[in-house]
């Protein structure tokens, strides 16, 4: 495999990538657990009651991130897949597909906590709110993305394919919202919406923000610990895997 | 300090259940996603020493 | 080479004939739709009122599900003899072509769907005016279905498992053409005016026919790499 | 004039060639021999720009054929492995489609004009299911003769043709050859053609 491919980016090549990732891995890593603690702790034990919701609504400071993980990791899969069929390096496809089971994890917890905020506050386990249900439609996009790639065997084509999907996807994500909210509003005359969050005391504002921030730092360091191990998968045969695989 | 002692803050005005629930699922979420990507490491790295002996 | 209606009208014309060479397929296409649609009331029960407020869901769920039942059958065939190999070699635009093939499936999936439908309407005690609506709505509705499941089809082609892999694909992307489409009736029922479900539809048909066929042909040449 | 630089071609982890460079003039026919599975389709298919090489270039006529492929398809003609025949059409039907949609319209005595040299007289109308393996190659091979194009990239040609059709079809690949058109062919058997480049991979 000679090296002298002509790559848009210096490390686009995975090889000089991957000890430039094995680097910032720990950095990000002890930045998401220093933010979780942070905000755990400020939403969990410095944050006031709310008025209506009593101690029930803490569970924002996890769900609402846990949402905006959701839809922005698509987001920037969407941005990775234009980049890899534009620009046709291995890279950008890795990325995408490093990206995808975080959001997935993200968009469930999305569900599984506005569930768990629900059924107090609405007596249901599942409410067909617009943005719920909206969640759970983008959940079964990350599911087709993942699918869709773990049927195709070569790397290349994978890749190719799931861009495809993911810029699909990413231009039906607001039509999809759009047409559920329109749906919601035909249906339920938006009686029930989880939208209107409680009135934010400054310090709820900061906790949600903490969160945000350390599902952010999350994100990059799992998607960067994956992308290194889809380096390594694909890369096995090339020289350089054998010497710093340590790395 | 919103809590004055350990077992309120456990039972959270009686929402324990939903609050720790929901807690509870990010961390083990995240906890499980690492461990997953931990071991899948672990198995690339033992096949690729195991085709280094072969060669 | 004489112009560019010429290739497309051969394209569609070759499929038709295929499709024509195989009667039994569109005929079991549509009974699968007639079976999925009148097992609801078996289902949920006969009592008129429940079935008039279903009917525009149940009828709009059969002809996606009878049109993703047809997507199977666009690119497979083509791809195990080698005929869509020379489409994408050809001197004309492989759009134009596959764009062709769209219209062929849905002259033989969508089409017989929205014939059928007002019957399948009386059967759940439609008014007149409904049934107007909901079969207007699956005029616009079923060409959307197969444009999107062309995309489908085109990226899960030659993949193993790829008959779930592609509804897994497609249905979520499906459910704003469900949701204009069968939310017409209802708004209609509810005296809201189904101008704005209908409209909504065509802006997602104009969409969709602009460029589910390049993107169906982007994802082909993957395919065919 | 086909012209390939550096090419380089790979297979899961397998590399098939590596840095394959040649130059095809006019009226000039080039073989590419190897073993089974050395490569000779994934070249094909390269050439014809249906593949996209890891390095490399192929270039007609001074253009990239993956850059805008419609004008290189005008000059190109491809007989792939398979037999690119749909099994419920005649061989009239394949035919006559299968030129319409490249935006040749073909009149019906101008298909069967082609048919007959190739030995299917009484066939034209039967659905290509009841056809051997030898009359498909034939049907298929009729496409030369009704479709121009400077180009014939062939896959394998020769497979399952008896005596009479090997000498029609080197007629016909000669008579290409002698108006400026070149050719690309793979094959096992040795061919009796006027002497043209040969690569081995």
């Amino acid at each position: 495999m000679n090296h002298s491919l002509v790559n848009w980016f210096k490390f686009a090549s995975p090889a000089s990538f991957y000890p430039l990732v094995g680097r910032l891995i720990p950095f990000f890593a002890t930045a998401a657990a220093i933010l979780t603690i942070a905000g755990l702790w400020v939403g969990l034990v410095v944050a006031p009651t709310d008025a209506q919701q009593g101690e029930g609504y803490r569970i924002i400071f996890v769900h609402v991130p846990a949402s905006w993980m959701s839809m922005f990791i698509y987001c920037v899969m969407a941005f990775w897949a234009a980049l890899g069929l534009a620009f046709n390096t291995r890279l950008s496809g890795m990325m995408t597909s490093a990206l995808a089971p975080t959001g997935a994890l993200f968009a469930f917890l999305s569900l599984w906590t506005g569930a768990l905020w629900g059924k107090p506050m609405w007596g249901a386990w599942w409410v067909w709110d617009a943005r719920l249900t909206s969640q759970l439609i983008l959940f079964f996009l990350y599911l087709g993305f993942i699918a869709l790639q773990a049927a195709i065997d070569d790397p290349r084509r994978a890749d190719k394919a799931g861009a495809i999907l993911a810029l699909v996807g990413v231009i039906n994500v607001p039509i999809i919202y759009f047409s559920v909210q329109w749906w919601n509003t035909l249906h339920q005359g938006a009686s029930v919406s989880m939208t209107k969050a409680p009135s934010m005391a400054h310090t709820m504002l900061l906790g949600m923000l903490l969160m945000a921030l350390a599902f952010w730092a999350y994100t990059i360091a799992v998607a960067l610990m994956r992308v290194r191990c889809i380096i390594l998968e694909r890369e096995l045969t090339s020289g350089w895997v054998k010497k710093n695989a340590m790395e | 300090m919103q809590w004055n002692s350990f077992n309120d803050f456990l039972a959270m005005g009686g929402y324990a259940l939903y609050v720790w629930g929901s807690i509870g699922a990010c961390v083990l979420g995240m906890g499980i996603e690492i461990w997953m990507l931990k071991l899948r490491r672990r198995a690339i790295l033992a096949r690729l020493l195991r085709k280094e002996l072969t060669q | 080479m004489n112009g560019l209606l010429y290739p497309f009208q051969q394209s569609v014309r070759r499929d038709l004939l295929l499709a024509a060479r195989h009667k039994t397929e569109i005929v079991t296409a549509l009974f699968f739709f007639v079976i999925v649609v009148n097992l609801l009331p078996l289902g949920i029960g006969p009592d008129p009122d429940l079935l008039r407020k279903i009917a525009p869901g149940a009828l709009w769920i059969g002809a996606l599900l009878a049109t993703l039942l047809g997507l199977q059958r666009l690119f497979a065939p083509d791809h195990a003899d080698g005929t869509l190999e020379q489409m994408a070699l050809s001197p004309q635009s492989f759009t134009l072509l596959v764009a062709g093939k769209i219209l062929a499936h849905w002259v033989v999936a969508g089409l017989p769907v929205v014939l059928i439908a007002p019957v399948l309407g009386l059967q759940f005690d439609l008014s007149g005016r409904s049934l107007l609506i909901l079969t207007v709505s699956l005029l616009l509705g079923t060409p959307i279905l197969s444009l999107i499941g062309a995309v489908g089809a085109a990226l899960t082609l030659g993949v193993r498992g790829s008959g779930a892999l592609l509804s897994l694909l497609i249905l979520p992307l499906y459910i704003p053409a469900l949701i204009f489409g069968a939310g017409a009736v209802e708004a209609d029922l509810a005296g809201l005016g189904s101008e704005g479900h209908l409209s909504l539809l065509a802006a997602l048909l104009v969409v969709s026919t602009f460029f589910a066929p390049w993107v169906t042909t982007v994802a082909l040449r993957v395919a065919l790499e | 004039m086909l012209s390939v630089s550096h090419l380089t071609c790979q297979r899961g982890e397998r590399i098939l060639f590596q840095d394959l460079s040649f130059e095809l003039p006019e009226s000039q026919w080039l073989q590419i021999a190897g073993a089974n599975g050395a490569g000779k389709t994934s070249l094909l298919r390269i050439l014809c720009g249906l593949a996209e090489p890891v390095a490399g270039r192929v270039t007609w006529n001074g253009k990239a054929v993956r850059e805008n492929p419609e004008t290189y398809h005008t000059d190109l003609l491809y007989l792939g492995h398979q037999g690119a025949l749909k099994e419920e059409l005649t061989p009239l039907e394949n035919l006559a489609l299968s030129l319409g949609m490249e935006g040749f319209a073909v009149s019906e005595n101008t298909a069967l004009a082609a048919l007959h040299p190739f030995g299917l007289q009484g066939r034209e109308h039967l659905p290509v299911r009841f056809l051997s393996a030898g009359q498909r190659r034939r049907v298929l091979l009729c496409r030369l003769l009704l479709r121009p194009a400077s180009l014939w990239i062939l896959d394998e040609p020769y497979t399952a043709l008896d005596a009479h059709a090997v000498g029609f079809l080197s007629s016909l690949i000669e008579t290409h050859l002698s108006r400026g058109g070149s050719a690309v062919l793979t094959s096992h058997q040795s061919l009796s053609l006027p002497p043209g480049l040969c690569i081995t991979l």
